[in-house]
């Protein structure tokens, strides 16, 4: 059922008080549970509610000629179908700008973070190697998109096993599933949001509607930064920069704990 | 013809299914109502591994508002794979497969709704087929006359629906992957509750007459058990729950 | 010329009353013309005219690599182009429901019945083999579409002749035909439409815009059912099925008597 | 340039071409008025193997209304082939040759349409290659002048076409499949009825000044033979036939 | 900035007392600049002006498979894009019927004039040859665009190298500029205007909204016509498609003597 | 990671690049304003061989009506690479690239344009790389700015942007092609004038946190150059030319 939004003058006005819509501290997520092996036709795959907000995805990999500039190298390919379901705002067609970016941020966690090794998905040099495909399916947006699909992402990656390579028909057996997939990393993205002069992380629907800017850091094992994207029509200064990055680097170790192990 | 790449040995093996059932036995089917927050109505509908979620979004007015009918709600109806629910990845997007399933369910569906009460509005049905395991059709429709009711928007009755087929010389109830493939009828039938008023059926392959009455016969009973399970979640959901005697 | 629609009402009440708005009797068909070969740079061809309905049905075939999942049989793919000449309804743009609908409908009843011997489509077994594209122009609507369109399909089909085929360039030489397609069967489709409780045979376009319901039944050679497709926002009951399938079988055999033989 | 895979050994043998004729001569030509019911009207042209339909649908209300001209009627001109019209199938949908083919006929036809006689209106014209074998725009252009009349739309006069070219050195007219794919110069022409008034020109290949003017001579010769022919078809059905004395 | 559109009526009053709205003579061009080399990263480009009018062509060039018919031959493919800042009336979207028919017309003139030996782009006969791809990207419509995108198109391929053919790896090698484009003749397009019964050459933005009718004639190095391409809706007689060919041909060669050399 | 083809041996060679830059020098800049005729205003900017060119139509009544803003005027950025920018040719039309770079690129913007003085209409930029070599959005996002400021757009001030990155462990300004492809970490940056407020902000690659921030410090003062650099070409052209003084 739609709830109600609250305008977001009142989320602006709470928030000068120092307060947020649903009573929660500026640095706390609100509750989050990872399902993994949601889809079993799938490689891997990995359910991500953060309060109301629900992404699915699901890991797909096949046998493909490599890039040209990495011919002993696999590839990922990230797609994101935001179901018109999930927000009174989508509607069917062809992915939004918003769609798009989300599943450009979640690739470049994923990738620049080198979490997969994809030398190890080269099946034959120059010639065959794995692609994987991480599509996302947003069902329920409540806020907070791209850190609960970066989330189920690396979930679903990190449960995924490959399927057997047929070295007669040069092709992949499905079905039969083989080793995981080679991680070497658990990349996490950590939104921050900024409403007035204060940051907050988890920003929900009736939050995000108030938002003056956002900035999506993803972190690595390490705690190093591994991709960073602002959004929104607003501006950042370095403080508040120096403060994200804190944030993230703290609250991406919180979500991190969560995930399987490598 | 010869034997398609795959092909298990027998479909029926000493009168069980591959997956041990009797020829007229379901697979497990689960049921939620409500599982979106964002969605006006939403339901899920599994027969097996094959899992089915709707979400109803409307009545809302309609856009662009040139199009609007000032007689009925306009509903449309969208059905879809996501790409990791087969064991080939599915190219996203419409295919002519949806494009002619979206059809005949929202033709199905025609037959319970209320169009005529919400005037210059649309009702979108959104169907995402998160498993495939065939019936994909008759889980998504189900799922979608729940999210329907789940949604509040007023219908005469359910339209429920299941496959039958003939597997080895054998007719069943409730198709499953390998029996789709490698089987020789697949047959979609829907109903309106348990009434004899057929609103979707769609076959392939070679039958009999004689057959084909049995298989609606199947079909139909088969809908009458879906409409009983149906029926009692959303009594469960709507009526038997203390939350709602508290509202 | 555009003849003025009688009202949906109107063919209605003369249905309640027993009578067709052109006085045909129930289960009787409009004249039916069937041409073939009247397009000679297609493998096949077909107008099939149905009252002023007009539908030409044209065959190309080329050397394609095969399916994965049959490897060592050639393919066909139906296509349906409703040229917007040919109904006050029709825009031109992408394929409307109607025509993937009609397209599919068609396909499944050649297919189905197993009227094409696929497996003398091979060429080189899991390299080449023979797609047949089954390409149907619309270009008169004035009611039963579908039963044309599938007419029109298989009298191509059953008067087609494949291309030669080049084993050293592995290419089709068109221009000069070979072999007739290996036909086995020759599936019909007959459309049955309800109004009220009453069924009829190949309606008009005036009682389509009144119809409750229609089912289509393709049978074969042997009297049997090969593909059903129902349609409309109405029911059948059981009974009104068991008449369906009756009418089905025995007026698919006059048209089957209307085709080239096998 | 090497010659072209499939290329004859000549393409006039003896002061005769391909298929026999001189190469001032058309191919048989053959003429359909009104061959269609439900459009407003209909033609279908004929050179030899290369057959095109023309149908018309309006002049009728233009949608979207925000785009209705208030002056004048609205032409538009969708030329297609039909897939299985040429040896390889073609790929249905627009192309860019049929765009430019779309818009070189409408601007033809734009010389004797009365527009201005139908405000907020669209007139749609939708020309059809059913079999292809060289000159399609131009049986496509007779087809649709013809379809226009039969439609009633007022038109100042017959828009006609035909194709002239140079193959072996000698000029021709009515070029046919093997003379466009190996000749010389292919050159589409129209004019209005058999007036010095050249409404469509395209050409492709090498000439000289002098060629081409005896090229546009043939031409307008040509389109004069057919605005006799196309007269008289128009004659036939509409003054000529019983039924008319009797309306 | 843009400039205000004299009335249609305005313009064509001049012409009937023989005046250019922009004082030209009929038979003259405005100022023509042609740069080539204009884009590093291309194998060939130019920016061509005419008067406001700017059009840039960039030439590239890769390996491909030969067409069916010319196993042996390398193959064009013009392509024109319509930035939406050249004109107030142009659109983002896919390409004008316009933009279509201007490539399609400086495709013509250059295939047409048998101006690229195609057959010395043929790299491994049967199998691989070069595609030339030729991009047209208008800047600023000021009229008369389609000789100034035949400029730029023979400008920037007179002045092309090709990339290295690496034979291992049986792909080009960018940035290495090897031979120069196999150029044999230079062939420019003239676009002659009516506006009532005058003749008149380089009709800018202005002359165009009162045109009648256009004739685009390309010639060759000899003087030949080598393709043609009436537009508009309006007519030529025979007298009038005279005087426009003498007036290709003179002020063709006027064009060809501002290009470089073959 | 295995070294990827065509990767040089080294980016840094006794501390200077490839191109014999200094880390934190940048390469030659060139700006135009005012190089397209028709477009309502326009500019070049250049970093070496990257080559952006953008232009202004608008402010102007948006299309369709139905969709126009009451409230203020609807900026829309199409951000496009001419196929002939790049080595490889790149294929033309909208990719998942360019729609993420019109967006990043608009929201930057959009911290500058007063939109509400300018209800009901459309504000529509058109950014083309002509080539590219690395920091093409930041090329693109200046030559927009000086683009809006030549249309006369009211805006609060400039936005302006610059790259930097980090090869061979050295951090360094204005990324070109082969460190973009072959280093570490290339960071997009803009800003609003030469404050401390970031409008955009794109980065890939590892960093620790305190590289980042000498990075964001190195682009803010490279944005600072530039907008020096940027006014004073808008003052050359618009102020200090004798033609503006007779107007």
């Amino acid at each position: 059922m739609v709830t109600l939004k609250p305008s977001e003058s009142y989320v602006r006005k709470l928030v000068e008080e120092k307060v947020r819509i649903d009573g929660r501290n500026f640095d706390q997520f609100r509750e989050i549970k990872i399902e993994t092996g949601v889809i079993e036709n799938a490689e891997g795959s990995a359910r991500v509610r953060i309060g109301n907000t629900m992404v699915i995805a699901g890991i797909k990999a096949d046998v493909h000629e490599p890039y040209p500039d990495t011919p002993n190298e696999g590839f990922i390919v990230v797609d994101c179908e935001m179901v018109p379901f999930a927000s009174p705002e989508y509607e069917p067609g062809p992915p939004s700008p918003e769609s798009v970016e989300l599943a450009r941020v979640v690739d470049r966690g994923i990738r620049e973070s080198g979490s997969i090794n994809t030398e190890k998905l080269c099946l034959i040099p120059g010639e065959l190697v794995w692609g994987i495909h991480i599509d996302l399916h947003v069902l329920d947006n409540d806020g907070n998109l791209i850190d609960a699909a970066a989330l189920a992402a690396i979930a679903a990656l990190l449960t995924a096993k490959l399927p057997l390579y047929d070295p007669d028909t040069k092709k992949a057996v499905y079905g039969k599933h083989g080793e995981k997939l080679p991680m070497k990393d658990r990349p996490v993205e950590v939104t921050i949001g900024k409403i007035g002069t204060t940051l907050m992380i988890d920003t929900n629907a009736e939050e995000e509607a108030a938002l003056d800017a956002r900035i999506t850091i993803a972190t690595n094992e390490d705690g190093n930064i591994c991709a960073i994207q602002k959004g929104g029509n607003g501006y950042f200064t370095t403080n508040e920069l120096e403060a994200a990055v804190d944030l993230a680097i703290a609250k991406g170790a919180e979500l991190r704990a969560m995930l399987p192990s490598l | 013809m010869s034997k398609k790449v795959g092909a298990p040995e027998a479909l029926i093996v000493d009168g069980k299914r591959l997956d041990g059932r009797s020829p007229n036995e379901f697979r497990p089917i689960n049921i939620e109502i409500g599982t979106l927050k964002r969605a006006n109505g939403s339901a899920e509908f599994r027969f097996g591994n094959t899992y089915a979620l709707a979400g109803v979004m409307g009545p809302r007015p309609f856009h662009p508002k040139a199009l609007q009918d000032p007689q009925r709600s306009i509903v449309r109806v969208n059905y879809a794979m996501a790409p990791f629910s087969t064991k080939e990845r599915s190219k996203p997007g419409k295919s002519r497969r949806s494009t002619e399933i979206s059809k005949v369910i929202n033709e199905a569906l025609a037959n319970v709704i209320f169009a005529e009460d919400y005037p210059r509005t649309g009702i979108d049905l959104f169907l995402v087929i998160l498993q495939a395991d065939a019936s994909t059709r008759c889980a998504a429709l189900n799922a979608a006359s729940l999210a329907l009711a789940d949604a509040g928007v007023p219908i005469r009755d359910l339209v429920v629906s299941c496959s039958v087929g003939k597997v080895d010389g054998t007719l069943i109830l409730d198709v499953a992957g390998l029996e789709d493939n490698f089987g020789d009828v697949d047959m979609a039938v829907a109903t309106i509750a348990n009434q004899d008023k057929i609103v979707l059926l769609q076959m392939d392959g070679i039958i009999t007459k004689e057959e084909f009455m049995t298989l609606i016969d199947m079909a139909k009973k088969g809908c009458g058990q879906i409409y009983d399970m149906m029926k009692a979640k959303l009594y469960e959901k709507y009526v038997a729950t203390p939350a709602e005697e508290g509202a």
